[in-house]
């Protein structure tokens, strides 16, 4: 089986969902604490949702310094792949493994409710088997997920395709920027996730594992959990897959 | 009228729980950095006013550190002049 | 719970100035045969607080039913806990946070979340859910949406750090409140029973073990006279009235708390709270039958120079105290080093049942140095279980208090209902009014759904939470200030009556019941008269229903210039549902099933939602409970749920039967027919909110069955109409419906016939636009 | 070694949407203030170091401004001597 290991950090919430989840996608999953140097042979990192070190002075920034994150950017270095879920994209923005920042939410308050999100594109190894057609329905919970990144940046990842997520209205079409439900956080270009330039590292605001199980109301986030682990059993033989963005 | 600019200092009280100052505290180890100490965690706003003189636009940022930006039971503000 | 500063008056004998009576301070005497000195009167004057001791409550409380099957752990534990079979059981306590909240909303919320968390998995659980009660005063007045504000960022900012959803709660809104808001938080947790671990100081030579935040002057305020009276030092400024609360500490402590409890490396576990260390040595001894030894200075302080006083009675939160047997210290420190926590021994288990107090230190062997002084030498017991114990006296008001006067907030409701006016109309301000509208601004901000275990959130109804194989957990919150201010004894039964109805109509089987007594002054004849009749009502519903109080929580002194708040007895229910897939929502499912409606309705109009918003305070008295008709009833629909017979149930409570089938529309985007007969007045049919009723839907081909088991229950059941199309229209029979109605000072008359569009948009907006809040929210306070 | 004490100002960069910052020009018209404009809201860490000499000392706050305390994608800091 694939082992995918999850990062621990003090003050993560979200790794015990997000193991239970990557074992319904089919892999072995490992928790990785925050002190260890290296990935315990992981195919594959997570990073959950949480409040890293409490999320104090900026969300992710103290938990980018921890051990363990050496071995991930290293990891990542080597095309290894990498996926940061709410906290755990925070923390890769905060690491400089994703471009652009997470800002506190527009409305200044902290929210958890569903969300629309659809893929910009299903040919990375943390989309392939989420097909196209219907927008993916997952709970988002977090106060600071306004994408940002300059104008020019939000341009080149348009163009090189490291746009990942956006969030989309019930029926499909891009969400607006501001006061627009649909992207509750007020998300630049409504960007819900995005990728590295190699393509091997991403981050997403919404939770895929919270999405794992249709009894909880949506399984809608189990194809990205599949996908990642998946592409990471690809990896496993194959070295390690190489996305080349557009 | 003319225009001043000012800082609003706010910080944690003395013997107040600084739980962020601890966590910066607690993460120096990580970074390789010794011999800091007293972490104070707090906020700054940086505003400008249009008043008569300087008087009356101090007068102004003294009552907005009071009532909007500092929480007086558990932080201390100082205006300081740009 | 200590908030107000009091000023050092000279003249004063301290014990005084410390909130004992002198007659508390004969009784101290008695029990240490001597004049206990200040540190013993400080450590005295918190442990006896209401808070602490039960004073004034305990005499009611021990009338209370706390045997059941099925409970594992009742009163007297830091949390009541219930078997769920395989193993497993579920701890559970609601606690309130008022004071603190009053003075500093965010904080105060916030460490109120933080408390009742630790009562938790201080016994091995680990939390799965948090229910929040709150209640407010005015949402047009200004300092109203200031302690709106910060208690909902306050219980968010916690809870959502330590990662424990926010499933369910109350926000209701009374003039009663306007000072006084209560901040009422129910914390859920789950246990391997082979776990269960006791909050218990046993074995003489078992080492005290602190861990978790350093100790400051946190919480200390009205025992600093001793700083000044006694120690010279005026300064209060040192000495913080709010405690702030840190949820990335707590994160840790339960991590650390629940590995020490796998490990079995502790023999015992206790929460800090109220009264700190104190409280902490003296409870855990006094159940173990022992004493313990406190090393003063081994306590890791946040702050220099701090008075032995103030090390024994701080409230710095997030502090565990594990007691631990000397060869497995080391094992303990290892994994609170992990998690990053600092651990000190700071102290001894003795046999002598006294808690004694070291200045000096004490050698590895456990004896003080040479030159080491006690500082003080108290009794366990005399700090708690043998605590001083009022018998208050109870005289009921002469004239009862009414229903809310005219004036109630009403903001929201755009026109007050009009004699003869379209009940429509009344059923959309009921809908949009600050009590009844949706909570979504509210429950939004907090994380309703990390554990991925959240089967039914926040927003419809009582929480449905997945925890383990096919078994989901059903909780509740519920209280009735309308009611329990005309009659506290009724008020406490109904609110039982709604929580443990909250929970049946979902199929759960109700397990147990914990309970938040929110009341005023005891030592005023009336005040402590609604306080015994509120517990009266909850031990007779409880008895009646079958059910076990397994803990509480008591809040008195909830009063200020402007008056006394609403008697608020707040009611928490868990309940277990064996088959998730058997689950029963409330929102209608599909076109052309069959509405059925159980139940009959009964008079009385005072201390309703629709009285609130009318502005009218009735003279028909509250609505009867007949409560072996309530326990029929909830016995009914989880039998037609475990059936399958049912495809929807509602109950009927705040805005009475017509409210009930609106949101069973609104929450299942489908319209409704219905021929309502109306008996009496179609004011007291569509919106009287007596209790014991249900409003059903199920399958043609299911109703006849529905019925015949209704009947079987002893029900009465009417077929009512049939889901459909996406208008709710609501037509009135009988005699009742007559212009006759009117001239017995009926308000309404007419059919109603609304989208359920309309409902929606009305339903919706109502809360925000009562607080005034949009989009852009102006604050920068909390996180 | 001596000891210093520092202020590290953390400023939104201009440009950089400030929610906070609009948020509290949007209250001031509930609290009847005018003549405000340009407000920011950052955040101020204090914080005490021991070192060999100022040099140092300032050396290590630049750098904890830099790596941890800013991120200089959004933000800006300044070192404040105390
Ligand atoms: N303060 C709150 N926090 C979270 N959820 C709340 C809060 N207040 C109300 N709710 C939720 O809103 C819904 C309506 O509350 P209520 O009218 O008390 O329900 P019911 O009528 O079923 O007792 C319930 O699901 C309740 O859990
Ligand atoms: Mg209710």
């Amino acid at each position: 089986m694939t082992r995918v290991g999850v990062v621990v950090f003090p003050g993560s919430n979200c790794d015990r969902d997000t193991l239970r989840g990557l074992e319904l996608a089919g892999a072995e999953a490992v928790p990785l604490w925050h002190e260890q140097g290296d990935l315990d042979g992981s195919a594959a990192v997570v990073l959950p949702g949480g409040f890293a070190y409490g999320d104090y002075l900026r969300a992710g920034v103290i938990a980018r310094f921890s051990p363990v994150m050496r071995a991930v950017a290293a990891f990542a270095g080597e095309g290894g792949l990498v996926l940061g879920i709410c906290n755990g994209f925070q923390v890769l923005a905060e690491a400089g493994l994703v471009p652009g920042a997470l800002l506190r939410n527009r409305g200044l308050r902290f929210l958890g409710r569903d969300v629309r999100i659809s893929a910009e594109r299903l040919d990375t190894p943390f989309t392939r088997l989420v097909g196209g057609g219907q927008p993916l329905r997952m709970p988002i919970a977090h106060g600071e997920g306004c994408y940002f990144a300059e104008e020019a940046t939000l341009d080149e990842l348009e163009r090189d395709g490291q746009v990942l997520f956006r969030y989309v209205r019930e029926n499909g079409t891009r969400a607006g920027v501001e006061q627009d439900a649909a992207n509750p956080n007020g998300s630049l270009r409504a960007i819900a996730g995005v990728l590295n330039a190699r393509g091997n590292v991403a981050g997403l605001m919404p939770h895929p594992e919270r999405a794992s199980d249709a009894l909880l109301g949506s399984d809608d986030g189990l194809p990205i959990l599949r996908s990642l682990v998946e592409a990471a059993a690809r990896a496993d033989h194959a070295g390690t897959v190489l996305v080349g963005a557009r | 009228m003319s225009r001043f600019r000012f800082a609003v200092n706010v910080a944690p009280k003395p013997g107040i729980l600084d739980p962020q100052g601890r966590a910066v505290e607690g993460s120096l180890g990580h970074l390789g950095v010794e011999g800091v100490s007293a972490v104070r965690v707090g906020r700054r706003i940086e505003l400008t006013v249009e008043a008569a003189d300087l008087d009356a636009a101090s007068a102004v940022v003294e009552r907005l550190g009071r009532e909007l930006f500092s929480n007086p039971l558990i932080e201390s503000f100082e205006v300081e002049p740009r | 719970m200590i908030v107000a500063e009091r000023p050092a008056v000279p003249e004063v004998p301290v014990h005084r100035a410390l909130g004992l009576t002198d007659g508390e301070l004969d009784a101290i005497r008695d029990r240490l045969g001597r004049d206990p000195n200040d540190l013993e009167l400080a450590m005295f004057s918190v442990m006896w607080s209401e808070h602490c001791s039960y004073k004034s409550s305990r005499p009611l409380l021990r009338t209370l039913p706390t045997r059941g099957e099925g409970v594992v752990a009742g009163p007297g534990e830091n949390a009541g806990v219930v078997s769920i079979g395989d193993g497993l059981a579920i701890a559970f306590k609601i606690e309130s946070h008022n004071h603190p909240s009053a003075v500093e909303p965010y904080q105060g919320a916030a460490t109120g979340v933080g408390g009742i968390l630790r009562d938790i998995f201080t016994m091995g659980a680990r939390p799965i859910a948090v229910l929040d009660a709150l209640r407010f005063g005015d949402p047009s007045d200004a300092r109203t949406r200031h302690l709106v504000d910060g208690v909902v960022r306050g219980v968010g900012g916690y809870g959502n750090c330590v990662g424990v959803p926010t499933v369910g709660g109350e926000l209701v809104f009374d003039p009663s409140y306007g000072d006084n808001p209560l901040v009422n938080v129910m914390a859920i947790g789950l246990l391997e029973e082979r776990k269960l671990t006791r909050a218990a100081a046993p074995g003489p030579g078992n080492l005290a073990v602190l861990f978790g935040s350093a100790t400051g002057r946190d919480g200390i305020g009205g025992a600093s006279v001793l700083a000044s009276a006694t120690f010279g030092d005026a300064d209060g400024s040192k000495r913080p009235s709010v405690q702030v609360g840190d949820p990335f500490a707590e994160k840790l402590l339960i991590e650390a708390s629940l590995e020490l409890i796998d490990a079995g490396l502790v023999e015992g576990l206790q929460d800090l709270g109220a009264a700190g260390i104190t409280c902490a040595v003296s409870e855990t001894a006094d159940r173990a039958g022992t004493g313990i030894l406190v090393d003063l200075d081994a306590i890791p302080r946040r702050e220099p120079g701090m008075a032995p006083f103030e090390v024994m009675i701080s409230e710095s939160q997030e502090r565990m105290l594990a007691i631990v047997r000397p060869d497995r210290l080391d094992a303990v420190a290892a994994v609170c080093a992990r998690w990053g926590l600092p651990c000190a021994v700071i102290g001894l288990v003795t046999s002598d049942g006294d808690i004694a107090v070291i200045e000096g230190g004490l050698t590895t062997a456990g004896a003080p140095r040479d030159g080491a002084r006690e500082l003080a030498r108290v009794p366990a017991r005399a700090l708690t279980s043998d605590a001083i114990v009022h018998n208050r006296l109870a005289a009921p008001p002469e004239h009862r208090r009414l229903a809310p006067a005219p004036g109630a907030p009403v903001a929201a409701s755009d026109q007050l209902p009009e004699r003869g006016m379209d009940p429509g109309a009344v059923l959309l301000a009921l809908l949009g009014s600050p009590n009844l509208a949706s909570r979504r601004a509210v429950f939004e901000q907090y994380d309703s759904t990390v554990q991925a275990s959240t089967i039914t959130g926040p927003g419809h109804g009582a929480a449905v939470i997945r925890v383990a194989g096919t078994k989901a957990l059903v909780a509740s919150t519920d209280g009735n200030a309308g009611v329990s201010a005309a009659d506290p004894w009724l008020g406490a039964a109904m609110s039982v009556a709604e929580a443990t109805r909250n929970v049946a109509i979902t199929g759960a089987r109700p397990l147990g019941v914990t309970n938040c007594l929110n009341f005023g002054d005891p030592t005023k004849p009336d005040a402590f008269w609604q306080l015994s009749e509120a517990v009266r009502g909850l031990g007779d519903a409880c008895r009646a229903l079958g059910l076990p109080v397994t803990g509480g929580n008591v809040s008195l002194y909830n009063e200020s210039a402007r008056g006394r708040i609403a008697p608020t007895p707040e009611i928490g229910v868990v309940g277990l549902l064996d088959d998730i897939a058997l689950a029963l929502g409330p929102a209608f499912a599909h076109d052309g099933d069959a509405i059925l409606l159980i139940g009959e309705v009964g008079p009385g109009l005072e201390g309703s939602e629709y009285a609130r918003i009318a502005g009218v305070a009735p003279e028909d008295g509250p609505p009867a409970l007949d409560l072996e008709l309530e326990r029929r009833l909830q016995a009914f629909v989880r039998e037609a749920a475990a059936r399958g017979l049912l495809e929807s149930a509602q109950d009927v409570s705040g805005g009475g039967f017509a409210v009930a089938l609106a949101e069973a529309a609104m929450w299942g985007r489908l319209g409704a027919q219905v021929r309502l007969h109306v008996s009496g007045s179609p004011a007291v049919d569509l919106f009287g909110e007596s209790p014991s009723r249900l409003v059903v839907s199920a399958i043609m081909r299911h109703a006849p069955a529905t019925e015949l088991l209704a009947r079987q229950h002893g029900l009465h059941v009417e077929r009512i109409g049939t889901v459909g199309g996406d208008r709710l229209v609501v037509e009135l029979a009988g005699a009742g419906a007559t212009g006759a109605a009117e001239e017995r000072g009926s308000r309404v008359a007419d059919s109603i016939d609304v989208s359920i569009a309309d409902l929606e948009r009305g339903w919706e907006h109502g809360l925000p636009r009562a607080l005034g809040w949009d989009p852009a929210i102006s604050s920068t306070e909390g996180r």
